[in-house]
C-alpha cells in the first residue's frame, strides 16, 4: 500500500506481457496494438484455456448432467461437480454444497433477497445496503423491503469515500435484519472492511451478503475467514464464460432459502393438491433447469489459471498498476478523482473531467483504442450522492500495464484538444 | 484529427457555440417541454415561441453531451419560422433516420443535419441526438392542446 | 404421416451422415463408432457452426454489452442484437423486442409465472396446465397457484395420451385465467394441437404459454401463425450453447410484466423513499445483469444452422426414424410403447420392458454405447397418471440413422439376456 | 458379457434370487423402515427380527432396479446374526464407502459385499445401493428406541 511509480516494474514473477499472450483477444483485435482495454470492471477477456474448457465440453464431454447413466452423461456430470469443487477450494468453502452455480451475481443476490430474506422480513425491519452499491446489490433489496414494509437504510460514505460507520450505528441494532455490501466499489475502487463487518453483524445475529464481483479478479477470497453467510459473484468478471456466477451461501442459511425458480432438476417429489412437494437436496434444489455444464467448466478453469498466476503477483500488479494511473491522472488540471482515501489500488480509478462529457471523453478515447467506460455505472445512489450525473472510469487487470496508461492520457490529452480548443 | 470520425466540425462548432441557448429558464414560451436520458444524465428543455401556426423562435436549455448540445442547437436553427405540421414531420423524419436501418432515408433532412449522419453508426449515442427532437414534438403537442 | 420402414431413406437433400460430420463430438468420443446418441430430447450436440460462434466471440468480438463507447463494445452489441434478430425471424415474431433472452426455457416460464400470471391471479381463478407438462412447465403454475388461492387444474389425456378437451370443457369458462402446456411432450412424444387450441383461448381472453422446448429443434415454429401469447425454448436442446434460452412475449403482454430479476441494466431511473423505479423499456428490462453475448452469438448460429439444414427434411427425417424405431421396439414381446395416438414421429419414443427395470436396461445400453435415458423424465404427474415410476426414452436427432436404432434394439437384447435368463 | 463391468455375477445372483425377501408386508417384526428414491420409483422396506442386541433375522421388500435389490439382498446376509453395533458401524462404512472419495475405504468389508465396489464408479446409482442400508439403520434405531 506504500508504491511509487517505479514500483510497477513487478518483483519476480508476475509479468502482464507474458499474461497477455495468453489472451486471444489481443492477437485478434483488428490492431492489437490499438487494443487498450481499460473496462475490466465491466467485463475480462479470456484467457486461452478458459476458452479450451469451453470447446472441449461441447466437443468432447457434452452431455446432459445429474440424469443420464450412460458413460457420456456419467463423465459430464463429473466435469460439473469438479468445476463446483474447484471453485469451492477457489473460494475456502467448506463443503462444495455451499456452491450454487447461478447465471449471474446479479441472479444469486436475487435468490437471497426473494428466497431468504423475504419469507422472515417484516414490517418495521431494516435492511442495509451501503451508499456504493451496483443497482445489482440494491434493487433487490428494495423491492423486498417495498413488499415488506421494510425500510432500506444507507451505510453511508465519509468524504474519503469510505464506509462511515461511525454514523450508522443502528447498524447492529435490533430491527437490522440484513447487509449487503460490495467487497470492492465498482465506481469508487474503495475496499471495505468486509471481514470486521461480518464479525460484528455475526455477534448480533444479522446475516450479511458480500457482493465480490469487482474483488474476486484480484484479491484472494476465503469465505471462512471472511466469515460472511452469502457471497456472490460472476465468471465473467475473472476471467470466466458469460451466463454463469456462483452463490456461496452458509449451508445452514442455504437450507432455509426458498428457490427463486422452480422446475426440472430442483424436485424429489412433486406434490399435488393434497401433499406438498419436496425439493431436491442442496444445492441441486437452486438449479433448476439443465446447468451449463460447459460454463461451469469455463468458470472452474478460469479460477484454475487465476490461481495458477498466484493471487499475490495478481494482487501487487493490479494495485501498483491503478497506482501509477491515478498519479498520472492527476497530473491533467482538469480531471478530478472521485473520494478515496488514499491512490486507488483495487483497478478502478474513476474521475470527472472540468469541462468534457464523460461520454464524449470515453468516444473519443474508444476511437484512439482506448475502451474506457462513460456513465453512472449502475450507481445511481452513489452518484446522486456526489452530485454527478456520470463518471468516466478506468479500470486494469492483468494483462495491462504502463503503455495503456500511457494511451489513456494521450487520449484524453486529445479530446481536450478536440472539444475545448 | 482522430476524432474526426464522429465529430465532424460542424458539430463541434455547435457545440462549442450553441445557438439558441438559454442559460436560465425560457421565459415566455408558448410551450416548454423537457426530456432526459438518465443513462447519461443528460436534460434539456425546449421552448417554442409560435407566431399562428409558425414557429417564431425555438429555444433550449440543458446539459449534455456534445451530441446532445449540437443535436439541439442544430435543431433550433432548422425548425425556425417553420410551420408546425413541417416540424413535426421532420421530427418523425429524425426519429425514422436513427431507428431501424431498413426504414432510414436522409432524403428531404436539410444539409445543415447531415452532419448527425456519423452518430447513426454509434447506437449508443442515438438517444443524445433524438432527446431535444423528441421534447421538441412534445412542445408542438403541448402547444397545439392549449 | 404415412411412412413405412423403407422411408428412413431421406427423400433428396437431407444426410444424416453429412450432417453428422457437423458435429465435432462424434469425432472425438473415444469410440465414435460406438456413440450412439439417443439423448436428445435432454439435450443436443453442438455443430462446429455453433462452436465456433461461441469461440470468435470470445477471441474476436468480446466487450460489455448495451454500455461502452469503444467500438469493440459497439461490435459486441450489434452482435447481440443481431442475434435476437435472427431468432426473431427464426420464430416468425413480428419484432426484436418481443424476444427476452434467459438462462433457460425453466427461466422464460417461472419469468412469467412470477411476473405476468401473479399479479392478476385471484383466489378462485383457474390456471391449467396439460398433465404431460415437464416439472419446468408445472412447478412455476403449481407455485403461482398456492400463492394466490388460484386452481391448478389438469387437461387430462385420452388412453391414446392426446389432450382430452371434451372432458376439459371449463378450459374456456370465465374463471379460466391462464393455460399452460407444451407443443410436443418430453415423455410422450405427443405434438399438441397449440395453433387451435390458442385460436379459442384467444376469443375468450386466456393468455397461452406453449412450452417449445421439445418441438423449437424440428418443427418450424411461427409464433405469429399459431396465436400463443408466450413462448418458450432452450437453446441447448436445438443444437445450441448451455445457459441460454428464449422467452416470447407478445408485446402487450411484456408491457405488462413484472421482471422476475432486477439489478444491472434493466433500470432506467432507480427510485428512492419518494420515487418508483423507473424500468427499462422492454426487452432489456428481462435481462437484469451481464448479457450472454457469446451465449447469444451461438444459440442464432444454431437456428442459422437448422435453418440452413431446412426444416421441411429435418422434420421428415426425425419422423421416419422414429417411426421406424417404435416399430422395431414393437417387435420385442416385453416392450409396451407408452400411449399414442399413431407411430411417434416427433423423436421420442418412450417404453416399458415387462422385467427389466429402466435403470438396468439403460446402464447396459450405455456400456454398449447406446446413450439412452431412464426414470421420470420430469415428468411426475404424467408417470403418477400412467401408474408408473419410470420409463426408458430414446430420443432421435438430425444426426442420427437406422444404425442407431439397430444398436438401441440389440442393447434391449443383450439386457434381456444379462437380467431375464 | 459387455455387461459384467458394473453387474458382476454375485450382484445377478443376489437380483435373480433375492434372499429374505418377502412378498407381501413383512409381518411380525420388532422394527420395520421405509426407504425411497423418487428419482428412480424404487422403494424398499426393511423389517428387523431382534434377540436381544442381535439381529437373529433380516427381512425385506420392496421394488427397484437391479442394484437396488441385489443390495438390499446381500445386506440381508452381512448382517443376520450380527450385533446392532456392528451392524450400526457397517452401514456407516458402506456410506463412506459410497461418499466422497477420499473418505472411502473397504478395509475390513465383508467379503460377500465386495461384488457392489463397480458401483462406486457411477455416482447417479449410489442411491440404490444405498436405500436399503439406510432404511436398516433406521430400523435400528427404531428398535432401539423401543
Ligand atoms: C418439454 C420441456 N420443457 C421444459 C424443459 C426445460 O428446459 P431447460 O432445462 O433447458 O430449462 C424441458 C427439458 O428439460 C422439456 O423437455
Ligand atoms: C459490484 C458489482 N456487483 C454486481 C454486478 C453484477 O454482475 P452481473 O452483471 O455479472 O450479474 C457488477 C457488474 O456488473 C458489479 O460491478
Amino acid at each position: 500500500m506504500s508504491p511509487a511509480v517505479h514500483s510497477i516494474r513487478e518483483p519476480e514473477s508476475f509479468d502482464p506481457e507474458r499474461v497477455k499472450r495468453d489472451f486471444p483477444i489481443f492477437e485478434h483485435a483488428t490492431d492489437p496494438q490499438r487494443l487498450h482495454y481499460l473496462d475490466n470492471a465491466a467485463t475480462t477477456h479470456k484467457p486461452g484455456a478458459v476458452v479450451d474448457a469451453i470447446t472441449s465440453s461441447y466437443t468432447q464431454c457434452y452431455a446432459p448432467i445429474h440424469r443420464g447413466l450412460y458413460p457420456l452423461a456419467e463423465q459430464a456430470t463429473s466435469q460439473y461437480e469438479r468445476a463446483r469443487r474447484t471453485l469451492q477450494h477457489f473460494i475456502g468453502a467448506s463443503s462444495p454444497e455451499a456452491l450454487v452455480f447461478t447465471a449471474s451475481a446479479t441472479e444469486a443476490i436475487n435468490m437471497v433477497a426473494s428466497g431468504w430474506l423475504k419469507p422472515r422480513l417484516c414490517s418495521g425491519d431494516v435492511v442495509w445496503v451501503s451508499r456504493m452499491e451496483h443497482h445489482s446489490n440494491y434493487l433487490p433489496w428494495q423491492r423486498v423491503c417495498r413488499e415488506s414494509g421494510a425500510e432500506l437504510r444507507f451505510i453511508e460514505l465519509t468524504r474519503e469515500g469510505q464506509l462511515d460507520l461511525d454514523s450508522s450505528r443502528e447498524l447492529f441494532a435490533e430491527r437490522s435484519k440484513f447487509i449487503a455490501l460490495c467487497h470492492v466499489s465498482n465506481v469508487l475502487g474503495i475496499e471495505n472492511p468486509v471481514a470486521a463487518l461480518c464479525a460484528e453483524a455475526n455477534e448480533h445475529g444479522i446475516p450479511v451478503l458480500v457482493d465480490a464481483a469487482q474483488s474476486v479478479s484480484h484479491l484472494e477470497i476465503d469465505v471462512s475467514a471472511m466469515g460472511c453467510d452469502f457471497l456472490v459473484f460472476s465468471a465473467h468478471k475473472m476471467f470466466g464464460p458469460t451466463g454463469i456466477g456462483l452463490l456461496y451461501g452458509r449451508e445452514d442459511r442455504l437450507a432455509d432459502m426458498e428457490p427463486l425458480q422452480v422446475g426440472g432438476g430442483m424436485v424429489d417429489i412433486v406434490g399435488d393438491a393434497t401433499r406438498e412437494s419436496c425439493w431436491a437436496e442442496i444445492p441441486a434444489r437452486f438449479e433448476a433447469g439443465s446447468p451449463d455444464m460447459p460454463g461451469a467448466a469455463g468458470f472452474a478453469a478460469a479460477a484454475e489459471y487465476l490461481a495458477g498466476l498466484g493471487r499475490e503477483g495478481v494482487r501487487r500488479h493490479i494495485a501498483s498498476l491503478t497506482q501509477f494511473a491515478a498519479e498520472q491522472l492527476r497530473t491533467i488540471p482538469d480531471i478530478s478523482l472521485l473520494p478515496h482515501p488514499e491512490l486507488p489500488s483495487s483497478g478502478i480509478v474513476s474521475f470527472t473531467h472540468r469541462s468534457l462529457h464523460p461520454h464524449d471523453l470515453a468516444q473519443v478515447a474508444g476511437e484512439a483504442g482506448v475502451a474506457i467506460r462513460a456513465g453512472h455505472h449502475c450507481a445511481q445512489p452513489l452518484l446522486n450522492h456526489l452530485g454527478l450525473a456520470a463518471t468516466t472510469r478506468a479500470s486494469f487487470s492483468i494483462y495491462n500495464d504502463a503503455s495503456d496508461v500511457e494511451a489513456l492520457i494521450d487520449a484524453i490529452l486529445t479530446a481536450q484538444k478536440v472539444f475545448c480548443e | 484529427m482522430i476524432a474526426q470520425d464522429l465529430y465532424k466540425e460542424t458539430l463541434l462548432d455547435h457545440y462549442r457555440h450553441p445557438r439558441n441557448r438559454s442559460d436560465g429558464p425560457i421565459a415566455g414560451a408558448d410551450a416548454v417541454a423537457r426530456g432526459a436520458n438518465p443513462r447519461c444524465g443528460d436534460e434539456v428543455e425546449i421552448g417554442i415561441f409560435m407566431q399562428g401556426d409558425l414557429i417564431r423562435d425555438v429555444m433550449f436549455r440543458g446539459r449534455g453531451c456534445a451530441i446532445c448540445i449540437a443535436s439541439a442547437s442544430m435543431m433550433t436553427e432548422a425548425v425556425t419560422a417553420s410551420s408546425t405540421d413541417t416540424t413535426r414531420r421532420l421530427c418523425d423524419q429524425i426519429g425514422a433516420w436513427f431507428g431501424a436501418a431498413e426504414t432510414a432515408t436522409e432524403a428531404g433532412l436539410p444539409a445543415d443535419l447531415q452532419a448527425l449522419a456519423a452518430v447513426r453508426e454509434h447506437p449508443a449515442r442515438k438517444k443524445c441526438v433524438l432527446l431535444s427532437w423528441e421534447a421538441l414534438a412534445e412542445a408542438i403537442d403541448k402547444a397545439g392542446g392549449r
